[in-house]
């Protein structure tokens, strides 16, 4: 029975949730459903004894199809899928949405699948998934905004599949193994379109633009699922594809940099945390980048810690959201009057992603740090150090501060609904546990890839990070009192999709109005042309033109005369 | 969709579990943490002038670094703001996409 | 007599048409009319499917029916890619059938005898091209299906009907015989014969280069129903027949017709030995390619319903194409997967437009907003078949995808590539933004409309795209099926 | 020789070539002088179906044996006149027996319509003439008998364009250009011939070309190709000689247009082609030049500019007179070939040319007996008024346009064929364009028919009027032959493969 059990992707329960979701009309036996789903997802997960699982092989028109691989790398991206399937689950638990419902069981098992995926076929099919059942997070905003937004998202995560499928199937003709293993750049063309779907669902930089966009026009609920999925399953595949690769790591400094200066200014706090996203992802890239098995624990490790508590703050500012209708920053304050439990775990997860010791990020994050360090980039260290007091800004205070504290707005919702705070405390718990120094963080590490001695706890680590925190935080404070920083205000702030969204836009409509005219030209000229020529043969052929008329017997007997004189000469030459 | 509208909570809006803390409200309080920040923040660096600690690179163990580079950062990062508001804010309807309207 | 593989062959041909009389004979009487088309669908099919699994297991039936002269015979013989289609055809007849009954009368069309008549005789000749044994059978049952669709287009009889008829007449005979004709004959020529020999008739004749280019350029171009720029014109100019027309001629039957041409000529009278790689036949894909982006961006700017899938049609075709002039093994199996794949998804497109149509009488795209809160299976068949023709899985159209992308990886041709990266963007931004705009947007019309459309239009879409969704699943039998055609991919 | 078919009488069969001809020259004068114009008509009808029966005889009887020589008068060769029937005659015989008896069907349908009353037993008889002549061109050994007939045949022709005055006057003039280029062609021809007697003294054909051989070098030889050449150039309308035929096709009674197109210029194409192929020796070099450069590119050029002009007709029986022209120029592209293909390929295309003109012409008679249709535009909704006829119709066009299973496209297919066993590929894009204007020409039509509303007449519109019986029926013997040949070739390519071998020693 194990045995069985061992080969089945827990993909498949979340599919299963998911189909049950489309059919079954009543709501609770939906959530129950969801709910369920991911700790039967759970139970499939543990069953193989030991890591190496290739289960679900099979062989589809002549390729060979590995759905369910279970390493050392894929093991902790599934757990930690499985767990945000599950919070996310209860988050939406009142949510009557049926489309969100299926929507979320399918995204969340694609992504499942897609990090279980041994193979490039059954990796682009579940990448392709997560885009089209996420799509639809976005879309039951039910906005116009939000319906735009989606279809941008919507064609830029399908541009991310097509390339990574050219890039496998050249990889194929390459190899003739379509195996999703280690790939690298110098696998030419190749590579570099896998690379780059990677890349675009990795959010780097310049193409990031469909997270902001996308992220902050979902759902309540979607917002939170999507934080949890697309940028950790892309993180997934470049550690599995591009460890090493010394490009990454400056992709993944730049990706920590430019978020913070946007984030700033952000008056939408779901936007201000999709550049977290951003922010956060490029700490992983690096640490992909740099390849070693520090590094790669720790790109590992903070995927997993992200994953909570990005989605901590995801549902903290969603309950914002769902209770007063609006996250922008202009518009809220003072809410820990009545939303004080949401307050005090949106606290828990801005602390947890600035890294405060006994707090996940703390763990994580520093894992990376050193390896940058021990390979002697010293410039990129500095940049990591400088993203995180960053990180502090925008997550850390910003989040929590115009949120629940800062100026009162004056509004007075009611406190997140049972199941969401129930969520919220959960992750919030887990954010706690990840970092426990006695049991905690080893069983972390323990699930890691490889096996490392490192131990965050060290005197002088702790010390140094309390030193940047408490030292960035007097500057929030000092620029608070001389009133130096920056008020949000309700407003669009333009970014690199500027290109598309205005540029390329406006070029395509000129573009078509040209090409519309130049076409309305070349058919009258066409026209013309017809005409003339009709014309013209007609007065050639038509019954009185010039060949057909019918001709008097005289012209026709010099014809005559004429052709025999040819049929003369011919024959007098041919002799 | 069905995500609910807002509805007004109980009692002026005020949570019981937040009464305790309603005093962070109070301006005082505010510059009392404010200063309490400031001076924790002195007090890291200038123990950092005391201890010998190991450092990951050769810059970071430069006494007080990560104290004054915090600062510096965090600073630097939010004066950043003046600039690139002045440079990429727009109105917020630059995209013709209304958020809350349906059309 | 019992059956035999041969009569088989023959009934292929004759159902159709037995059918078509029993309509024209039962033309007072509508009820029993319709009952004698889908009889016949359903004869059809039966009759087809003990001949699908037979190819299946290896065998070849065939039958020579007459020869014109000493050389020149009309022989039916069924192989595999001829299956595939036949048995594609001959279902989505059945559910064709259904959803015109629907339509027509809904709409309370005129002349409908006709339009069931010619229907069937047209359905005759798509299983004559399926089942040509060589050439000239192929080219005879070609043109006869030009002249039976023609009543077909031009079923409205208005002015307009009239033109489009004509320019759809006029570019596919012209085509056919300026070029179609001389390449057969070509053909035959160069190799004393016009028949489709496993490995290539003309590589094994050993024929040089340069005719070899000649030739392929006349059945690319001269084959107009594969609708390949610049000769796709006729496809949106036959917009103007009833909506069940286009779904079965756009979908199943006219241009199936001419890419599977294409992909017979190619595997059978050239064979992919010496097609793949040769200088003309890059030009023609880099056409087909040029097709499939052009074609794309010209859908984008169409707001009428039926031009925008007319425009997606003539982009999808080339796909085919595409595979054909590639000509590896995994180009081939994905243009054999994608006459599939495509018809299933597009009739189901045409049958939605349609069902919209006798709904509300709105043809426009932008009429569609919000009406799909109104009509949630009409509009949700729509979306699965845009993923599908989009190449997303899990619908089939996937497959199509992912074996062209292969065969052009392994030609080494970069060029396809792109094409096939730009046009399921494309794709996106006209296709699947539909289905969205009628879900997730709100319309005057949607509000103010209390439309519905009759049950038998809106059953045989949502039943097409259901195979469409399950063929995702049957890739690995189909392909297996096809393989042995091309060799199989390693 | 002595043919051994048992059911018929002994001097029957012993007689039957001069009988062919013979019969109906005789019957003519007959019908010319009867009172009764039914009478005249019964006398065609008999003849001609006589004639019919000996022709498939006479061709059963070739295909069997061979050759069938017949010495008039029994006077050996080359002394007397010999009627001599090979693969390349019997053929014609058949065609023009069967479409004269065919025509002779319908005849009283059209003769009544467009025939003076005083006229008719004269008409009968013309066409009886008519009919004579030509099977004796067809029939005949001897270089001038074949004059004579031509000219039996010619005048009388003139005479019958002629009587189509009392539909059209304009019938007058056309017979008189038709008149004046005939004989200017005849004298030519007997030009030609007289040149050949100087050069070898005899008149049998057979003869003559025993005494060719070796005179390849001589001018008056070489003059008398030449004469020959241009001379039934002119009678079978060769492309720029054509000038007589649209008027005449045009203005001549139905039944006169419908026999002449299926017949009159077959039988002059087949004249060419004995004298060029059986009399002179393709090996000759000016011969093969002038295949090479004067016959094969005046048939491309005239395949392409007479589609042109037929596109551009507004009278319908005028279109199809151009078209004709055009139809030569395939046939006459065939012989430029000078292979056995090309050749055999002339030869099918020729009797499907027969058929499908015919079938054509005698729709359009039949269209002009029910509603006067003379342009294009008198076809408004003639599917709907004319249901058969059209459908007849219908099948001739497609046959015309080559559309697959009709009889024009086998004979397309083997020309094509032709051609490119030549690598003649400017002659496929002829070909080709040629074959999308017939598309243009003949659709123009169609779509008249079938997709334009019928005329209104006092605010109706007109109603149905199908077409007598005796006009239907050879219409459609010729319509349903078309589809036959179209599918079973076998029979046309029989004769056609036995012409290419009579001519040239070998088929393809």
């Amino acid at each position: 029975m194990p045995d069985l059990f061992a080969q089945i992707s827990p993909a498949w329960a979340l599919f299963l949730s998911g189909l049950i979701c489309a059919v079954v009309p009543v709501h609770t036996v939906r959530k129950l459903v969801m709910v369920l789903a991911p700790l039967a997802a759970f139970l499939l997960f543990l069953a193989p004894s030991t890591l190496g699982v290739a289960g679900g092989v099979t062989q589809i028109a002549g390729m060979d199809i590995s759905t369910y691989r279970l390493d050392r790398l894929s093991y902790p991206f599934g757990l930690v899928f499985i767990l945000a399937a599950f919070l996310t689950a209860i988050f939406a638990w009142h949510n009557k949405d049926r489309v969100q419902d299926v929507a979320s069981q399918f995204y969340a098992g694609s992504a499942l699948g897609a990090v279980f995926a041994g193979d490039f076929l059954t990796l682009f099919v579940f990448w392709e998934i997560t885009a089209i059942a996420s799509v639809f997070l976005i879309f039951r905003r039910g906005t116009t905004a939000s319906r735009n937004a989606g279809m941008r998202y919507l064609v830029i995560q399908v541009l991310s599949g097509v390339l990574l499928l050219a890039g496998a199937v050249m990889l194929w003709a390459q190899t003739g193994s379509l195996a999703f293993d280690e790939v690298g750049l110098d696998a030419g063309l190749a590579g570099w379109l896998v690379f780059l779907a990677f890349g675009i669902k990795c959010a780097f930089p310049f193409l990031h633009n469909w997270l902001q966009d996308a992220y902050p026009q979902s759902t309540v609920t979607g917002g939170v699922i999507l934080s949890a999925f697309t940028t950790k399953m892309a993180v997934y595949a470049l550690a599995r594809g591009f460890a090493g690769e010394e490009i990454l790591i400056w992709i993944g400094a730049i990706m920590t940099l430019f978020p913070i200066f946007f984030a700033v200014i952000e008056d939408d706090l779901r936007r201000v945390l999709s550049y977290s996203i951003n922010n956060q992802v490029g700490f992983m890239v690096v640490g992909v980048g740099v390849g070693t098995s520090l590094a790669l624990n720790g790109a590992v490790a903070h995927a997993f810690a992200d994953v909570i508590f990005k989605a901590l703050l995801f549902m903290s500012i969603g309950a914002v959201l769902m209770r007063t209708g609006t996250a922008r920053v202009s518009q809220l304050g003072g809410l820990f009057k009545s939303m004080p439990l949401s307050a005090f775990f949106c606290i828990i997860g801005a602390a947890s992603i600035s890294a405060l010791p006994l707090l996940s990020a703390f763990v994580t994050k520093s894992m990376i740090l050193a390896a940058v360090a021990e390979e002697g980039h010293w410039v990129i260290w500095l940049i990591l150090i400088f993203a995180s007091a960053g990180v502090l800004e925008h997550a850390g205070i910003k989040i929590p501060y115009s949120a629940f504290f800062g100026h009162d707005s004056g509004r007075r919702p009611a406190e997140a609904p049972f199941n969401m705070l129930l969520a919220m405390g959960l992750a919030a718990a887990l954010c706690i546990a990840l970092a426990f120094p006695w049991g905690g963080y080893q069983w972390l590490y323990a699930i890691l890839p490889y096996n490392t001695a490192y131990n965050p706890y060290t005197w002088d680590h702790v010390l140094t990070q309390y030193q940047l925190l408490f030292g960035a935080t007097a500057a929030f404070v000092i620029l608070r009192l001389v009133n130096l920083a920056p008020h949000e205000k309700l407003s669009t702030i333009l970014d690199f999709d500027w290109v598309y969204r205005k540029l390329g836009y406006g070029a395509g409509v000129w573009i078509g109005d040209m090409a519309g005219r130049l076409m309305a030209h070349l058919g009258g000229v066409a026209r013309g042309a017809q005409a003339r020529w009709g014309r013209t043969l007609g007065e050639v052929f038509t019954p009185g033109g010039a060949v057909a008329r019918a001709l008097p017997s005289g012209t026709m007997s010099i014809w005559t005369a004429i052709l025999l004189g040819v049929a003369l000469v011919i024959a007098y030459v041919a002799a | 969709m069905t995500d609910k509208t807002p509805r007004p909570a109980p009692e002026n809006g005020i949570h019981p579990l937040a009464r305790p803390f309603l005093w962070l409200d109070k301006s005082f309080a505010r510059d009392v943490i404010s200063l309490c920040i400031v001076l924790i923040a002195m007090i890291l660096l200038a123990v950092d002038f005391f201890v010998h600690r190991h450092g990951e690179t050769a810059i970071a163990e430069r006494p007080g670094f990560f104290a004054i580079f915090g600062f510096i950062s965090f600073a630097f990062a939010v004066l950043m703001g003046w600039p690139l508001r002045a440079l990429l804010m727009r109105g917020p309807d630059y995209y013709g996409e209304s958020e809350d309207s349906d059309a | 007599m019992g059956w035999t593989p041969e009569l088989g062959l023959v009934l292929t041909l004759v159902l159709p048409l037995v059918g078509a009389l029993g309509i024209l004979a039962l033309a007072g009487k509508p009820n029993l009319r319709e009952g004698a088309t889908l009889a016949a669908a359903i004869a059809l099919l039966a009759n087809v499917i003990p001949l699908v699994i037979m190819v299946g297991d290896g065998a070849r039936p065939e039958l020579m029916i007459t020869e014109i002269a000493p050389g020149l015979d009309l022989t039916l013989r069924l192989e595999p890619l001829g299956a595939l289609f036949a048995v594609t055809a001959s279902a989505l007849w059945i559910l064709n059938s259904l959803f015109a009954i629907g339509y027509m009368r809904g709409n309370a069309e005129h002349n409908q005898t006709r339009f069931y008549f010619f229907l069937a005789v047209a359905i005759s000749a798509t299983m004559g091209v399926a089942v040509s044994g060589n050439m000239l059978t192929l080219f005879v049952f070609y043109e006869a299906l030009t002249l039976s669709t023609y009543p077909l287009v031009s079923h409205k009889g208005d002015e307009n009907a009239r033109r489009g008829a004509r320019i759809y007449l006029m570019i596919l005979l012209i085509t056919s015989l300026a070029l179609l004709l001389p390449a057969v004959v070509g053909t035959y020529a160069v190799a004393g014969s016009t028949e489709f020999v496993q490995g290539g008739l003309l590589a094994g004749a050993g024929v040089g280069g340069a005719t070899i280019g000649i030739l392929l350029v006349l059945y690319a171009f001269g084959a107009a129903k594969a609708a390949l720029m610049p000769v796709h014109s006729w496809l949106p100019n036959a917009m103007v027949a009833p909506t069940p027309v286009s779904a079965f001629l756009h979908a199943v039957a006219v241009v199936k017709a001419g890419v599977f041409t294409m992909l017979k000529v190619v595997v059978y009278l050239f064979g992919p030995s010496i097609v793949s790689g040769h200088p003309a036949a890059n030009a023609i894909a880099m056409v087909a390619a040029v097709s499939i982006v052009l074609a794309s961006v010209i859908a984008l700017t169409k707001n009428n319903l039926k031009a925008r899938l007319a425009f997606s049609t003539v982009s999808q075709l080339s796909y085919v194409t595409l595979g054909a002039m590639l000509a590896t093994p995994a180009a081939l199996a994905g243009a054999a997967f994608q006459i599939v794949m495509h018809a299933f998804a597009k009739i189901t497109l045409f049958m939605c437009a349609g069902a919209f149509y006798t709904a509300t009488h709105y043809n426009d795209v932008s009429d569609t907003r919000g009406f799909g809160r109104k009509m949630p299976f009409l509009f949700g068949a729509f979306f699965v078949a845009a993923l599908s023709i989009t190449g997303l899985p899990p619908v089939g159209g996937m497959w199509a995808k992912l074996f062209l992308s292969a065969g052009a990886a392994e030609a080494g041709a970069w060029w396809a590539l792109l094409a096939l990266i730009l046009s399921s963007l494309l794709n996106v931004g006209y296709l699947i933004v539909i289905p969205v705009r009628a879900f997730f947007a709100s319309g005057e019309k949607a509000a103010a409309s209390t439309a519905t459309a009759p049950p038998l239009t809106i059953l045989p879409p949502v039943l097409t795209a259901t195979i469409a969704l399950v063929l995702f699943f049957l890739a690995g039998p189909i392909y297996d099926y096809v393989a042995p055609v091309f060799g199989g991919v390693e | 020789m002595t043919p051994e078919i048992a059911f018929l009488p002994g001097w029957l069969v012993q007689h039957a070539p001069p009988l062919l001809v013979v019969t109906p020259l005789i019957a003519g004068v007959i019908a010319a002088v009867l009172p009764s114009a039914r009478a005249s008509w019964g006398i065609v009808l008999a003849i001609t179906f006589f004639a019919a029966a000996m022709a498939s005889f006479i061709a059963m009887q070739v295909m069997e044996v061979g050759v069938w020589s017949y010495a008039l008068g029994s006077w050996a060769p080359p002394l007397g006149i010999e009627y001599r029937i090979d693969g390349l005659n019997a053929g014609m015989l058949l065609l023009v027996a069967v479409i004269g008896f065919l025509c002779a069907i319908y005849a009283p349908a059209s003769v009544e319509a467009e025939v003076a009353p005083e006229n008719r037993s004269a008409f009968y008889g013309a066409f009886l003439i008519c009919f004579a002549g030509l099977l004796g061109v067809a029939i005949t050994g001897d270089a001038f008998n074949v004059f004579v007939f031509l000219e039996i045949s010619s005048i009388s022709t003139y005479a019958l364009v002629a009587m189509g005055a009392g539909r059209d006057r304009r019938a007058l003039t056309a017979s008189y250009n038709y008149l004046i280029m005939g004989t200017i062609g005849a004298t030519f021809f007997v030009i030609g011939v007289g040149f050949l007697y100087m050069a070898t003294g005899t008149l049998n054909m057979a003869d003559i070309a025993d005494r060719l051989q070796g005179l390849e070098g001589d001018r008056t030889v070489q003059a008398g190709f030449a004469f020959i050449v241009v001379g039934l150039g002119l009678k079978l309308a060769m492309y720029p000689l054509h000038s007589w035929l649209p008027n005449a096709y045009s203005y001549a009674p139905t039944l006169v247009t419908a026999f002449l197109a299926a017949t009159a210029t077959k039988v002059a194409f087949y004249t060419l082609i004995r004298f060029v192929f059986g009399v002179f020796d393709p090996g000759f070099g000016f011969a093969g030049l002038s295949m090479i450069w004067l016959i094969a590119p005046l048939a491309a050029a005239g395949m392409v500019v007479a589609s042109f002009q037929a596109v551009f007709q507004s009278d319908v029986r005028r279109l199809f007179a151009y078209s004709s022209v055009a139809q030569v120029g395939y046939m006459l592209l065939g012989v430029g070939l000078g292979t056995a293909a090309g050749m055999s390929a002339s030869f099918l295309h020729l009797f499907n040319h027969a058929l499908m003109k015919g079938t054509v012409f005698l729709a359009l008679g039949a269209m002009w007996l029910g509603f006067g249709v003379t342009r294009i535009t008198d076809l408004r909704g003639m599917g709907r008024t004319m249901p058969y006829t059209s459908a007849a119709f219908v099948i001739g066009g497609l046959s015309l346009v080559g559309v697959p299973g009709t009889a024009g496209f086998v004979s397309k297919w083997a020309l094509l064929v032709a051609c490119l066993d030549r690598g003649w590929w400017w002659a496929v894009l002829a070909l080709g364009a040629a074959s999308v204007l017939a598309f243009f020409y003949v659709g123009r039509v169609l779509e008249m028919m079938y997709l334009r509303e019928p005329p209104q007449h006092d605010g109706h519109a007109v109603t149905r009027s199908p077409a007598p019986l005796a006009a239907l029926a050879p219409m459609w013997i010729l319509a349903a032959a078309n589809l036959v040949f179209g599918i079973w070739a076998d029979i046309p390519v029989r004769l056609a493969n036995a012409a290419a071998a009579a001519v040239l020693g070998s088929a393809p």
